[in-house]
């Protein structure tokens, strides 16, 4: 019986574990390790119209529990994704989720209609949220109105469904959510990375390069939960959680928050096998917390009509 | 290929002041063979150090199934590992990258040999394979004081040492560089590990002459290629979008290839 | 030579060490542990005109490198904390921050005007930022228009300078501070918890009795350091920094970031010692790092002129 | 007085599945003299976990300046704890608390010890301490099914023992009261630590007729009685805001002092 399983606009997932985006490039590495046919899904690196080489290094840092990246969106460029990378996956069975990021509207335009004509790639994922680039990013994904006005112009283009990725440096995520959702997205994904900073003890001076990155990791984990557990109370489209997951036990508490999928995304550089691990552990600890269906777990937390037909935990 | 490992402690000391030599066994060993390469260390066991810890592998022992490594005990991870006992494992991913290629020096040829603190390690197999080859060996290597010297005898047995000090408390006082300068001509190849001032300064200096081989450090997140944390531009495409990645590409690259 | 003491509105420091309210109580209990005398100053648990019993239970919940809090301003009220608590802590030379709370305006006035009168209070800390209640707290926190408002009105009561406490939980930091700053804030405490929620693995249901909290600790910290670094170039007013602080490395990167002093909150649970060891450690390092006193570090990362007259790291 | 010490390990060992009894050596122990008060456990090095565990003394010994500690291992905390190995040390704070006055109980007079689970391990220095002042005790114990039973001999060794099993894998099948509805009604005094539904149901039924003595549990903070995290309602106020500190004036409350 499969237990994992799941459908969520433009894609049918064989189980609900993604790689998030950046955190797996355009899956060449880890393909060397083991086969990605046993993903979900994948979630490819951000890519823009232009080439981009990205931020200077250093370009991550560790915190507690966390880290902090400022990668500045580095990619081939929009021609090259569609050209070498997006061909290679072709011999997996995998969907892709082709994130996509800009400096303008225009730009989210461009890639979104060129990107979304690739036969693998069954969705598309709107990167409104990136703290690290001066233009475009996170710009877009602070302002309800601005996100609404992207959302529409990319959905007005795209051949496949588009599923939004919201960050979580606002004051009302849940406004943020609503207005993506009135602008015709699909689906969500969240959160993006939390804006944080070290410094170095000996010089005084930022870390990074770009002084400012992305917090992920475990520490932002309470963080992605509640602001899934707020917003999937207050939209009718999926949400694809993420934000520290590093084990079985964080893919269900991301699921009883509201989450339909998750994707998993610094936990890949602790632990090169973390998906295929998780993808094997599931199941067992659906059967243990006495679960048919990851999708009995969906929004548990708040659904109190939600039924378990097998519960016995 | 590269596996992932909990690899068995044979033997840890500290060999030099915070310098640790660390051995550890596993199949993973069989997977190992070039010089220069590397393995991504998780050095405890939760989520805190987060991130793994690029090592060198100082030398390889196919026989025994073992290899080494030898690290400076600074921050959080290394601290950790550095208290890791005997019969304990270690988490390994590895071997990661491209190394030394210690064929490019022909039989009979000298090759000189620079390391900088805890960029001396790699040096170490890299000398061993050259030996073994029947090049000769001259090694330069630049410590901060007597103190953190290591491995001074180990690298004698195989050739030619010099060894400087910043504060002039073993060997000559000052940097690698001022060594090189009155060394006699003879060698043809550089291999190069250390601080990137250090490797700048070689790269200026014999690009054009000898043939250079640099080993460069940068911070990690995957160590595999798929981050894009660890990124240098090419030399050709110095302010373009042209790169290379230190952990796959690299760390060793040829003097020119990359902006240091 | 004294190189830890430190002259804030209002406040004439030993140390820039103080613990952090709600973490502290009202300093009794940990008075039985060490001679609290070494302080540089204490900041008390929140009061609000009437007594709170708060939340029910559990309050606290524990995340990778932190932990979520929803006491909910449990408190003896405003005049038994006048009468009680306050004058116990007579006894010591340590300047009080009475850190005070409400669900309207009136409360914040009414507590302001009284508690500001008591002696050994030297500066009042407006908790403008409190995720677990319902009314007030963060309300005040996310709209600069309100906090504005309300730091008026203390302002205009206070005997002492008013600090105010800001909430991580908004997309412009620097907006909320430059609000306060305008609305006659003598100076900035930062930050308040992150809000953040868990869910139980056999039950599905937030472990919190009050659902979401307030995270706290070493996970935070670079959220912390990178508000604290964009509103101290953006206000001309003091900051006194927390958000994850555990070890006097800690204290000298808040420092960098632009703090002129620091609170200690969850750390005092993990280690009830922890703030003297920090104050005993704190000359130390900076000898090391090559600091006369420790004001030397304020702005660090920023500051390009920053003169140190001895610097040798 | 409260003191935090980094006290050495004894013995460590599993006594039953997943239950550890651990013993640890310092001076701290000379600060420990009621039973029923606990101790506050940094489980880890880092920062993961954060907070301490709270764990009851089970038995003190004076002369050796050790105590013991019985646990099950069952989140992060408490199995990082149960992998701690000999003469390594652990960072204790305590004695923390309130715990249980055995000099309520009057020599000749009969005491009802009743324990649930993992609240079974404060009642054996507290049995210890009542026999010896004379007093006669009766201990009813419940676990979940054989495996996890333990100190049953120990609790024999000292007075009437009744075990209960969920399952009815060992001893009376059911719960503790069970056993206690049909005991002779001899006893004067109940002392009682276990799952919070267990404490009701013996206020509930005894409260009226017995000195009952209940030990509560909490999620913590600081565990000294400064954070607000572990209040719970007087009975005489129950919806006010008179409260106590299970930390500080508890654990041990005297049946209807607190809200359950
Ligand atoms: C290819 C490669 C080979 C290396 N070989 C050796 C070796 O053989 N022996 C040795 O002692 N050191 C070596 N280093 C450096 C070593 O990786 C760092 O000293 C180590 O990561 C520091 O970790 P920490 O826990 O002490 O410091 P922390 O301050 O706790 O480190 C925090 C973060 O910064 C990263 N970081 C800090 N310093 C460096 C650095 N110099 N280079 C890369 N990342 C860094 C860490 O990996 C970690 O992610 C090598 C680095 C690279 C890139
Ligand atoms: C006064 C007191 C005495 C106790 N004595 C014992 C004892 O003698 N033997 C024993 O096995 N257990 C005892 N407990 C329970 C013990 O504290 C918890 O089982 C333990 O904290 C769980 O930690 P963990 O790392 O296994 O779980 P985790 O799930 O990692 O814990 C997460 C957080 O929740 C808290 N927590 C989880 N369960 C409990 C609980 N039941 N009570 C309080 N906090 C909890 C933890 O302290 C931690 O902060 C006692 C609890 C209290 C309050
Ligand atoms: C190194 C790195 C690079 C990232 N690059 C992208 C990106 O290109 N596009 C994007 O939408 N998110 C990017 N992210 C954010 C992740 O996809 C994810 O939302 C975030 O890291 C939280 O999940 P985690 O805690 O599991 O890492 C990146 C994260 C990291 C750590
Ligand atoms: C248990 C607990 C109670 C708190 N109570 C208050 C409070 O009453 N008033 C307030 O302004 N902040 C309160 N805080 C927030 C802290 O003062 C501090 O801003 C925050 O915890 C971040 O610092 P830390 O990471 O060092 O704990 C509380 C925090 C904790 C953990
Ligand atoms: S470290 Fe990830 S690409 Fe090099
Ligand atoms: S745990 Fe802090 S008051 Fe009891």
């Amino acid at each position: 019986m499969n237990m994992l399983d799941i459908q969520l606009p433009g894609l049918d997932l064989k189980n609900p574990i993604m790689p998030a985006s950046g955190c797996f490039g355009f899956g060449k590495e880890f393909g060397n390790l083991y086969d990605l046919n046993i993903l979900g899904a994948i979630m490819v690196k951000a890519t823009t119209p232009e080439p981009r080489f990205g931020n200077p290094t250093p370009r991550v840092a560790e915190t507690s529990s966390g880290m902090l990246n400022a990668i500045g969106l580095q990619n081939p460029g929009l021609t090259n994704v569609m050209k070498d990378e997006l061909p290679r996956l072709n011999q997996f069975d995998v969907p892709i989720i082709a994130n996509i990021a800009g400096s303008q509207v225009e730009d989210y335009v461009t890639v979104a209609r060129e990107i979304s004509k690739v036969s693998n790639v069954k969705a598309l994922e709107l990167n409104i949220s990136c703290p690290n680039v001066k233009e475009g990013g996170i710009t877009f994904g602070t302002d309800p109105v601005v996100a609404r006005k992207v959302t529409e112009a990319v959905k007005a283009v795209s051949e496949v469904p588009v599923y939004v990725k919201l960050s979580p440096n606002v004051t009302n995520i849940v406004e943020m959510a609503q207005a993506v959702e009135a602008g015709g997205a699909d689906g969500l994904t969240m959160i993006n990375t939390l804006m944080g900073m070290r410094f170095d003890m000996k010089t005084g001076k930022p870390i990074l390069a770009n002084k400012t990155g992305g917090l992920s990791g475990p520490a932002i984990k309470p963080v992605a939960i509640r602001m899934i557990y707020e917003v999937s109370q207050a939209v009718n489209i999926p949400i694809i959680g993420m934000g520290g997951i590093m084990t079985a036990e964080d893919v269900i508490e991301f699921f009883y928050a509201g989450a339909s999928a998750v994707a998993v995304g610094t936990a890949n550089f602790t632990d090169p096998f973390v998906c295929p691990k998780i993808i094997e552990e599931l199941p067992v600890l659906l059967k243990k917390l006495g679960f048919n269906h990851i999708s009995e777990c969906t929004g548990r937390s708040w659904n109190k009509h939600a039924q378990f037909a097998n519960h016995r935990a | 290929m590269i596996k992932n490992e909990a690899m068995k402690i044979v033997s840890q000391q500290e060999i030099a002041e915070s310098i640790y030599e660390l051995t550890l066994s596993g199949s993973l060993v069989s997977e190992m063979n070039q010089p220069g390469q590397f393995v991504h260390i998780k050095t405890g066991n939760g989520y805190e150090p987060l991130l793994r810890r690029p090592i060198s592998i100082s030398a390889i022992d196919k026989e025994n199934n073992t290899f080494t490594m030898v690290y400076r005990a600074e921050g959080k991870g290394t601290f950790l590992l550095s208290q890791a006992k005997n019969d304990t494992e270690i988490d390994v991913l590895g071997p990661l990258g491209n190394g030394f290629t210690p064929e490019v020096a022909i039989s009979g040829e000298t090759a000189l040999l620079v390391g900088g603190g805890i960029g001396v390690p790699p040096l170490y197999e890299l000398s061993k394979r050259l030996t073994k080859l029947g090049v000769n060996v001259i090694h330069v290597l630049g410590f901060q004081n007597a103190a953190t010297v290591f491995y001074e005898e180990k690298f004698r047995a195989l050739g030619e040492t010099y060894i400087t000090t910043v504060d002039g408390s073993h060997g000559t006082k000052g940097f690698v560089t001022d060594v090189i300068d009155i060394l006699s001509n003879s060698y043809t190849t550089i291999f190069a590990c250390g601080p990137t001032p250090m490797l700048r300064a070689l790269e200026s200096a014999y690009k054009e002459t000898k043939e250079v081989f640099l080993s460069l450090e940068e911070r990690m997140g995957c160590g595999i290629g798929a981050c894009f944390a660890c990124v240098c531009h090419t030399a050709d495409d110095p302010t373009g979008f042209q790169y290379k990645k230190v952990c796959s590409d690299g760390p060793v690259f040829r003097a020119g290839e990359v902006v240091l």
